[in-house]
């Protein structure tokens, strides 16, 4: 029988994935997107399985919102990665070292 | 009385004031006529007031004329007292000062700081009565180091001089050495009466000498001993006593006349005063007495061998002095304190006499001082000679001079303070004494050979205009030369035998020598009549001999005997290797502690590794710390990373 | 309206308010007419007024009372409890007495040698006199704290902008040294508003604290003072802001800010935690002892006129805190009062002589542009008038009977053996120390023979110094000959001090 | 049911309504004429400012089912982030036309940035601060990357962008987690649960209580989560960084005060320690690493990270008086903070960004006038009294000697002890150097005249602190 538990877990697993992926990937910032976007689907996963444990649909709408403003967010992460090539033609992570100190 | 007190002391201050401030305004005879006027009233009422004290028998005056603070109980006040000690002190100020007021006319008629000077001598005069005639402790400190100041200004007098300013630093750090003995002492005086005022002081004598004080934590020591020693350092400042009299001869920089008036007559004298003034409380304390006489008796001595060596004319006087202040410290540590002030006051007139007579000498050589240069100037300066003649008579005690009278009575009460014990105390102080005659007679004699008899060895140029001084140098040498010559004769009954101080000086009972003396007293002449019969007569008339057969008769032998005691020779004309020890032992020492504390402690301790260090670390750690700002994104979330890490660990671990 | 009501206000605010008034002129008036422009007049003007104004606090001043004078006291920050609080006793007016007298001093001596942004010049040094006023009145602790660190900033500037050549490592050293200190000073205040509810020195006066708390706060407040004392071993900050600030400042500097720890020792330290200061009493004498000889001996070697007064001002104040502390070991019943009212006197004449003496060397410095003593030799050959100040300054601060550089001294020195033989031994050190350090300087700058070509072009004092020069040197003799007006102001004070803190407040 | 009581949400829907009007009218204005919005969105601030005031509540007022909180904080809040982005407006108007970047955007933006912060006031459940802060941070990202021919502004807002995605993220996290816990999202009612069952309080909250606080401390760019702050205040164009810098710490302060005092004060004891290491670690980073900066966008930003420190610390003390303390501070910092970054703009010119230090050498001889208020603002920010600043640190070592930390208090004094020396810097830059180029400062007057209202006001405020202080304890109380 699965359980809350295995949801959280499973939860659990993707968020530490999407965050290691954050970090390890030191190449392409569309990864860092994606990844971005695995850890909300993290969070939904979280939200559901509480909404459903608890017998409660808040947490439901609040994973609508969540999806809602993920859709918004990419948007702009996008929009914003398309700014950054367009002014130095690379989207490679580790040469996004102009500013440090 | 009041008004003429005041007079007294305030004409000098109000001349040295106008003389300094007006400048050139008023000219150099203004300076002199006002500055001159002024001691000379001065003068006049200190006479005046003497006669009051002892011809019409006046009370004693103790008054104050107004309060410098008060806080705490403690009073602290300006006033005087004026008693005969006090009398005596205030004439003999005034009058050196008179003459050297005028002789100063004469000698210092083409310097440009003429002006300056007359000032400076008046606030002198003023200083020095200020602490004679003080009534209280603060006044006397004050009065103390105004003299100090003088003496500094005046010996530093031509600033142009590479060595007379450092004469003038060295003689007031050396004083201020004294001076921080004689402050402790005060505060001591403080710390035991609670009160700066002499009578009451002298009034709880006996309470003080009751009490310990402890110096060193465990072994007290007697109250009174620590107060009268601290005391008496500073007079071993003032009056140049050995270990502290280094000052006195290089003072000899300055202007002759002050040389007379101040290194001579008057300020060097104040520590004697002071201790004769503080005679109820040296009088409770047989061991600072002991340490007196000691000390007097070792400046007495060593100091006239020194003078045997010397060749400046004014140097040889100095340490005659040097060796008169001894004799004077040795009566006081034999308690015969009036003996001690008689031979000052003689002193004061026949040492003066002597200085401005080796002015005079030095103005006709147009300022060459070195006596292996000078001889024969007899028939060319008559009155100087002569009056030179009884001066150095006087000072070496010449039956019937002044010097006479008071010299060999000051031995005389020194042989009978017999409860000193018969210890090493006594023989030292007597034994000093005694050969310090001989001694005395050398120097002085050999000074006078030199100076006016034997060849003329001076250059041609200087001889062809060798003549007699104006008459403002002779006339104040005659008016010395006169005192010096009779007033013993007259003074020695009364001042040393008849009660003459009264209250004023305090003398316990088995101390009393010149009542010893006293007993057996018949007058003056018969005094010089037996003159013939005491050693002193026969030891000064040896050194007399002595002087005269090496410097006159066989000029040759000096020099033999220079190369043959060599070893002594260079021990006194080093003199004791005393400034070499203060210069490159104190002073150099001192440069040296507080160049390492400056670089070893402020600059290189404090400054560079206590606050700059720590500024300097802050921001090397600002540069280590803005590393971990690589720039890379996956760092930065690796920090936050790090941080949720840090709280969930913090969660659950330390929970 | 009626003005003695706000009297103390007027002090503080109205050179303040002088100073906002020139950087309104500003430099546009610096040349103008004869009288050397407007601004230059208008600071006379004002700090000539607050000094005249000031002397109705000598007039006005009851000194047979303890209790606060001229007393305002209105609400300032309300939520938490501040008030506007002024007043002074025998303490505090005399140090407004010696800040309103020297500033003229200042604006006058600075008269035509600064010659950057004068107008900033001035107005830094007007509001600089009204908040160091301010100090010495508050008596709410808030107050206290926003004068005291208000303070530094006109000093920062002065030293920064019109200082010499290192100057800005000398007054970030300055400005950090200070604001170090008295931060601690203001957690202590803010703990104490704590325990109380109120700001009230008076309040802190009275309640009760614990002793470990006395002495955390004792060690608070004396960071605070002992860096602008200042006390061995927090002086390094003092020769270099000394030497690097412009005559002026040094003035400012030597002859008042430096009294601001002093003053905060008899205001706060002493009557807030006696217990803690009887517990560090030992430490306190022994580190005055400490400034008096080892920094003698510093400013023995000195090479720079500046630095050598600078030492010889730490050495000094040493008798400050010596004769504040030694209440507490004086055998038998006296004493006490005179080795307080001894520091309080030392304070006030050295506030005259190191002026007088920052001065003379600042008289130097516009004409040869070095403070260097190597430089000199023989300037009273060229500056007959002027040597014969320095001498008189010079031996004043070697403690010469007659100046006021003797009394405090004096007094300290007496109520020290009263404690202690070698406290005074130590202490009386400084008649042989301070005449070598200072007349060792006379020696190798004043006399001698004419050193160089410049000291030989030498021109002596003009009007302006003259004036400046001989009005403090009266005011020094003044002090020297006759103390007692000084010493009757503060006596009730002190008497009353002692009073409180013999006892404890555990 | 009342419809009347929405009228409390009155503020966030005027602003939402003129938001479309001048997005509307901007379209319609060209280039020259850009000025026009910018009128027109200091028209709608106003209104907005005017609709705060009308419907100011006496009381606390919830609505929108709970999720929405109208109370005197959030009136006190939401009027002085509207003054602030209003300032922020008028401060960058003359930069962007002159930078040839006078677009519609910025004004628009940083309107729905405003609007968002305004729902982060006004949030009453965790739904709400989402949105709020998504709208918020959203608007942000995009503002810092306005200016779009711009390397550096493009970096920081990727950099932004994808931290700030991670927070979020995180915080989300921690809500479901509190979510699940406590089976409520808005604040009172999770704070009764809690307080209803205290088995609540134990690791699985504290475990969202943990993700929660990451979300917080970026959101105030606390230390270790501070990293963005030093680089988009550095790439962001002035008046995005002056925006960024001001209101928004209003948002992140009503943000930490909803949710850890609102929603989980019960587990006070639990997230004070967690808030006083980082408040700690971001005194010491943010002074310390500030002295080593030699560009003052930079350099402020370590600033900011420092003075957060002192906020948080205020906070971790848990009492209402601490947290009056926190709002106390955050507003007069805003207030330095806003001129200081008002006067890098004053300086800066067509082409030429004057964001290093040095560009401050000799501003006194340039314009004596500016420099003494960039003294006061930095005076301010150091501490010293009589400026505001100095009140702030006053009240918060207060509160936290009222917690008997006098560690802490002695810690937080000597940090500021540190500060004093790169705010020093700038005025001994201003002061003691000489001027590197003797351009003539040009900007409107009305810039100047508020400019110079915002560096006397620091004085003013500091002269007279009592009312303030008085209104932040009641709106906390």
């Amino acid at each position: 029988m699965i359980g809350l538990q295995h949801y959280l877990t499973l939860a659990a697993m993707l968020f530490v994935l999407s965050i290691a992926g954050i970090i390890v990937n030191r190449r392409n910032l569309i990864l860092i997107l994606m990844c971005i976007e695995l850890m909300l689907l993290a969070v939904n996963f979280n939200f559901i399985a509480f909404s459903r444990y608890l017998g409660d649909d808040t947490g439901q709408v609040f994973v609508f919102f969540i999806l809602t403003v993920a859709a918004a967010e990419s948007a702009i992460g996008l929009a914003i990665l398309v700014v950054l090539f367009r002014n130095r033609r690379s989207i490679n992570v580790q040469e996004l070292n102009t500013m440090k100190g | 009385m009041y008004n003429y007190y005041l007079t007294i002391v305030l004409a000098p201050l109000a001349a040295a004031i106008v003389a300094g401030l007006s400048g050139k305004q008023l000219r150099r005879a203004g300076a002199h006529w006002i500055t001159i006027l002024a001691v000379g009233l001065s003068f006049a009422l200190s006479v005046f007031v003497l006669k009051h004290q002892v011809i019409d028998g006046g009370a004693v005056d103790n008054f104050y004329v107004y309060t410098w603070a008060v806080t705490d109980g403690l009073r602290m006040e300006v006033g005087f007292l004026v008693d005969r000690l006090t009398a005596l002190m205030m004439v003999v100020v005034t009058f050196v000062s008179l003459m050297v007021h005028i002789y100063t006319i004469g000698y210092m008629r083409d310097d440009p700081g003429y002006e300056r000077f007359f000032s400076y001598i008046s606030l002198f005069t003023f200083s020095m009565l200020m602490l004679v005639m003080s009534n209280n402790f603060l006044q006397l400190f004050f009065g103390w180091e105004a003299v100090g100041l003088v003496s500094y200004l005046l010996i530093g007098f031509w600033y142009k001089r590479e060595t007379a300013i450092v004469a003038n630093l060295k003689a007031f750090l050396v004083n201020r050495v004294g001076d921080f003995g004689f402050i402790l002492g005060i505060a001591a005086i403080v710390f035991m009466t609670n009160s700066l005022d002499y009578a009451t002081v002298f009034a709880s004598a006996e309470s003080i000498a009751a009490q310990d004080i402890e110096v060193i934590s465990g072994s007290p020591w007697n109250a009174m001993t620590v107060i009268c020693i601290l005391l008496f350092i500073g007079a071993m400042g003032k009056s140049a006593q050995a270990p502290l009299h280094v000052w006195l001869p290089d003072s000899m920089e300055g202007p002759t006349p002050i040389s007379a008036l101040i290194h001579a007559a008057t300020m060097v004298t104040a520590g004697i005063f002071m201790v004769a003034r503080m005679s109820p409380l040296y009088e409770l304390s047989e061991t600072a007495l002991a340490v007196v006489i000691i000390i007097g008796a070792i400046t007495a001595f060593f100091m006239g061998l020194v003078g045997i060596v010397q060749n400046d004319i004014k140097r040889v006087i100095a340490y005659s002095t040097l060796s008169q202040l001894g004799y004077m410290t040795v009566a006081l540590g034999a308690s015969a304190y009036s003996a001690a002030i008689f031979h000052l006051m003689t002193h004061a007139f026949f040492k003066a006499l002597l200085f401005l007579a080796a002015g005079s000498v030095i103005i006709a050589m147009h300022h060459e001082q070195d006596i292996r240069k000078m001889g024969g100037i007899r028939k060319y300066m008559p009155i100087t000679y002569w009056t030179a003649l009884v001066g150095t008579l006087a000072l070496i005690g010449f039956p019937g001079s002044s010097g006479f009278f008071s010299k060999d009575l000051l031995i005389e009460a020194v042989r009978d303070s017999h409860w000193h014990g018969q210890g090493a105390v006594y023989w030292i102080a007597y034994l000093s004494v005694l050969l310090g005659v001989f001694v005395t007679a050398l120097y002085s004699f050999r000074l006078f050979f030199l100076v006016f008899h034997g060849e003329e060895r001076m250059d041609d140029e200087i001889k062809s205009h060798l003549r007699e001084t104006p008459w403002v140098i002779t006339v104040p040498l005659v008016m010395l030369a006169v005192p010096s010559a009779i007033i013993g004769w007259y003074t020695v009954q009364p001042v040393l035998f008849g009660n003459y101080f009264g209250d004023a000086i305090a003398v316990a009972g088995n101390h009393d020598v010149l009542a010893k003396i006293g007993a057996g007293w018949h007058g003056s002449l018969s005094l010089v009549q037996h003159a013939v019969q005491t050693p002193v007569f026969w030891l000064a008339a040896g050194g007399a001999l002595t002087a005269w057969f090496l410097y006159v008769k066989r000029p040759d032998i000096p020099a033999t005997i220079k190369d043959k005691l060599s070893g002594l020779y260079n021990l006194l004309d080093r003199k004791y290797y005393f400034d070499d020890l203060y210069i490159k032992g104190f002073a150099a020492g001192g440069r040296a502690i507080g160049r390492t504390l400056s670089e070893k402690g402020d600059q290189f301790l404090i400054d560079g590794i206590l606050v700059n260090g720590t500024a300097n670390a802050v921001s090397r750690l600002a540069g280590v710390m803005r590393q971990l700002q690589t720039g890379y994104l996956y760092t930065y979330a690796f920090a936050m990373i790090i941080g949720l890490t840090m709280l969930l660990g913090w969660l659950i671990w330390l929970r | 309206m009626d003005f003695s009501q706000h009297f103390l206000s007027i002090l503080i605010w109205l050179p303040v308010f002088g100073g906002i008034a020139l950087l309104a002129i500003g430099d546009r008036h610096a040349e103008g007419s004869g009288w050397g422009g407007t601004m230059r007049v208008t600071a006379l003007i004002v700090s000539a007024l607050t000094f005249l104004i000031s002397l109705k606090l000598y007039a006005g001043f009851r000194n047979s009372i303890a209790v606060m004078q001229f007393v305002e006291r209105v609400e300032w920050i309300p939520s938490l409890n501040v008030f506007y609080y002024l007043g002074v006793d025998g303490i505090s007016a005399p140090l407004i007495l010696l800040t309103t007298f020297i500033t003229p001093l200042v604006v006058i001596a600075a008269w035509d040698t600064i010659k950057v942004r004068p107008a900033q010049y001035f107005a830094a040094f007007l509001i600089l006199e009204g908040l160091m006023i301010g100090v010495f009145s508050a008596l709410d602790g808030l107050l206290f704290y926003v004068f005291w660190e208000a303070m530094l900033v006109p000093m920062f500037l002065i030293i920064g902008v019109w200082g010499g050549a290192r100057r800005v490592y000398a007054t970030l050293k300055f400005f950090l040294y200070t604001f170090l200190g008295s931060v601690l000073m203001l957690v202590a205040f803010i703990y104490l508003y704590r325990l109380t509810g109120s700001f009230d020195l008076f309040v802190f006066m009275e309640v009760p604290i614990g002793m470990t708390a006395q002495k955390l706060i004792f060690i608070a407040f004396l960071l605070a003072f002992a860096v602008k004392v200042p006390m061995w071993p927090v002086h390094t900050w003092l020769p270099d802001a000394h030497v690097e600030a412009p005559t002026g400042g040094s003035v400012i500097l030597a002859a008042i800010m430096l009294k601001m720890g002093g003053y905060g020792f008899l205001r706060l330290s002493l009557p807030i935690v006696p217990d803690g200061s009887a517990y560090f009493s030992g430490m306190m004498i022994a580190l005055s002892l400490i400034a008096i000889v080892y920094i003698s001996f510093v400013a023995l070697m000195q090479q720079d006129m500046k630095k050598l007064i600078a030492y010889s001002s730490i050495a000094h104040m040493g008798f400050v805190t010596l004769g504040f502390f030694l209440f507490w070991w004086i055998q038998g019943d006296s004493g006490a009062v005179l080795g307080m009212s001894g520091g309080m006197v030392q304070m006030i004449s050295h506030g005259l002589i190191s002026g007088a003496l920052f001065l003379c060397v600042g008289v130097l410095y516009d004409r040869v542009h070095s403070r260097q003593i190597a430089d000199y030799g023989g300037v009273a050959n060229t500056m007959p008038v002027f040597a014969a100040f320095m001498v008189l300054f010079a031996m004043a601060n070697a403690g010469l009977p007659g100046t006021s550089g003797f009394v405090g001294e004096f007094m300290v020195i007496i109520a020290s053996f009263k404690a202690n033989f070698w406290f005074a031994f130590l202490a009386a050190t400084i008649l042989v120390l301070g005449a070598a350090y200072t007349l060792w300087m006379i020696k190798r700058v004043i006399y001698g023979d004419v050193a160089n070509e410049k000291v030989s072009v030498l021109k002596d004092l003009n009007r302006r110094e003259f004036i400046v020069l001989g009005v403090l040197a009266v005011s020094v003799l003044l002090i020297g000959l006759w103390p007692a007006p000084l010493v009757d102001m503060m006596n009730a004070t002190i008497e009353h001090l002692i009073e409180r803190i013999g006892h404890s407040k555990l | 049911m009342n419809w009347m009581t929405y009228i409390a949400a009155l503020p966030e829907m005027t602003i939402l309504a003129l938001i479309c009007v001048v997005l509307v009218a901007d379209l319609f204005v060209d280039d020259e004429h850009r000025v026009v919005t910018f009128w027109m969105s200091m028209a709608a601030l106003g209104i907005t400012l005017w609709s705060l005031l009308a419907t100011a509540p006496d009381a606390r007022i919830v609505i929108f089912s709970g999720s929405y909180v109208s109370d005197p904080l959030s009136q006190v809040l939401k009027i002085a982030a509207t003054g602030f982005v209003a300032i922020s407006f008028l401060y960058a108007r003359d930069y962007l036309r002159a930078n040839d970047i006078h677009k519609g955007e910025y004004y628009v933006l940083g309107m729905i940035g405003l609007l968002g912060m305004m729902i982060m006031i006004s949030a009453n459940s965790m739904l709400t601060m989402y949105l709020g802060m998504e709208t918020l941070a959203l608007s942000q990202y995009t503002l810092v990357a306005i200016d779009r021919n711009n390397v550096t502004s493009a970096e920081s807002a990727m950099k932004y962008f994808v931290l700030g995605a991670i927070a979020s993220g995180a915080l989300l996290y921690g809500i479901s987690w509190i979510y699940g816990v406590t089976g409520s999202l808005e604040f009172d009612r999770i704070a009764a649960a809690i307080a209803l069952d205290p088995q609540l309080n134990s690791l699985p909250l504290w475990f969202g209580l943990a993700f929660v606080i990451v979300g917080i401390g970026f959101k105030f760019g606390a230390v270790p989560f501070h990293m963005w702050l030093p680089d988009v205040y550095h790439g962001a164009r002035t008046p995005v960084t002056l925006y960024i810098a001001s209101a928004p710490k209003l948002a992140a302060l009503a943000l930490t005060l909803r949710i850890l005092v609102d929603a989980l004060g019960g587990l006070h004891d639990v997230w004070a320690d967690m808030i006083m290491v980082i408040a700690v670690l971001s005194l010491l980073v943010g002074n310390i690493v500030a002295i080593a900066q030699t560009n003052i966008k930079r350099m402020l930003a370590y600033s900011t990270i420092a003075h957060v420190g002192f906020i948080l610390l205020a906070i971790f003390c848990g009492t209402d008086e601490g947290n009056a303390a926190a709002l106390f501070y955050t507003l007069t910092y805003v207030v330095a903070a806003a001129g200081s970054f008002g006067i890098i703009i004053l300086l800066s010119r067509r082409g030429y960004e004057a964001e290093n230090l040095a560009d401050f050498k000799g501003l006194n001889a340039r314009s004596p006038w500016f420099a003494l208020m960039m003294m006061f603002l930095m005076l301010s920010l150091t501490g010293i009294p009589p400026f505001i600043g100095f009140f702030g640190k006053l009240n918060v070592i207060g509160v936290v000697l009222d917690g008997n930390y006098v560690g802490l208090a002695v810690l937080m004094v000597v940090a500021s002890v540190i500060g004093a020396y790169y705010y020093l810097r700038v005025i001994w830059y201003m002061y003691f150097e000489e001027a590197e180029d003797q351009a003539v400062l040009q900007s409107s007057a009305d810039t100047r005249l508020v400019l110079s209202l915002n560096g006397v006001a620091v004085l003013a405020l500091g002269i007279m602190p009592g009312w303030l202080w008085v209104l932040c304890l009641q709106v906390i109380g």
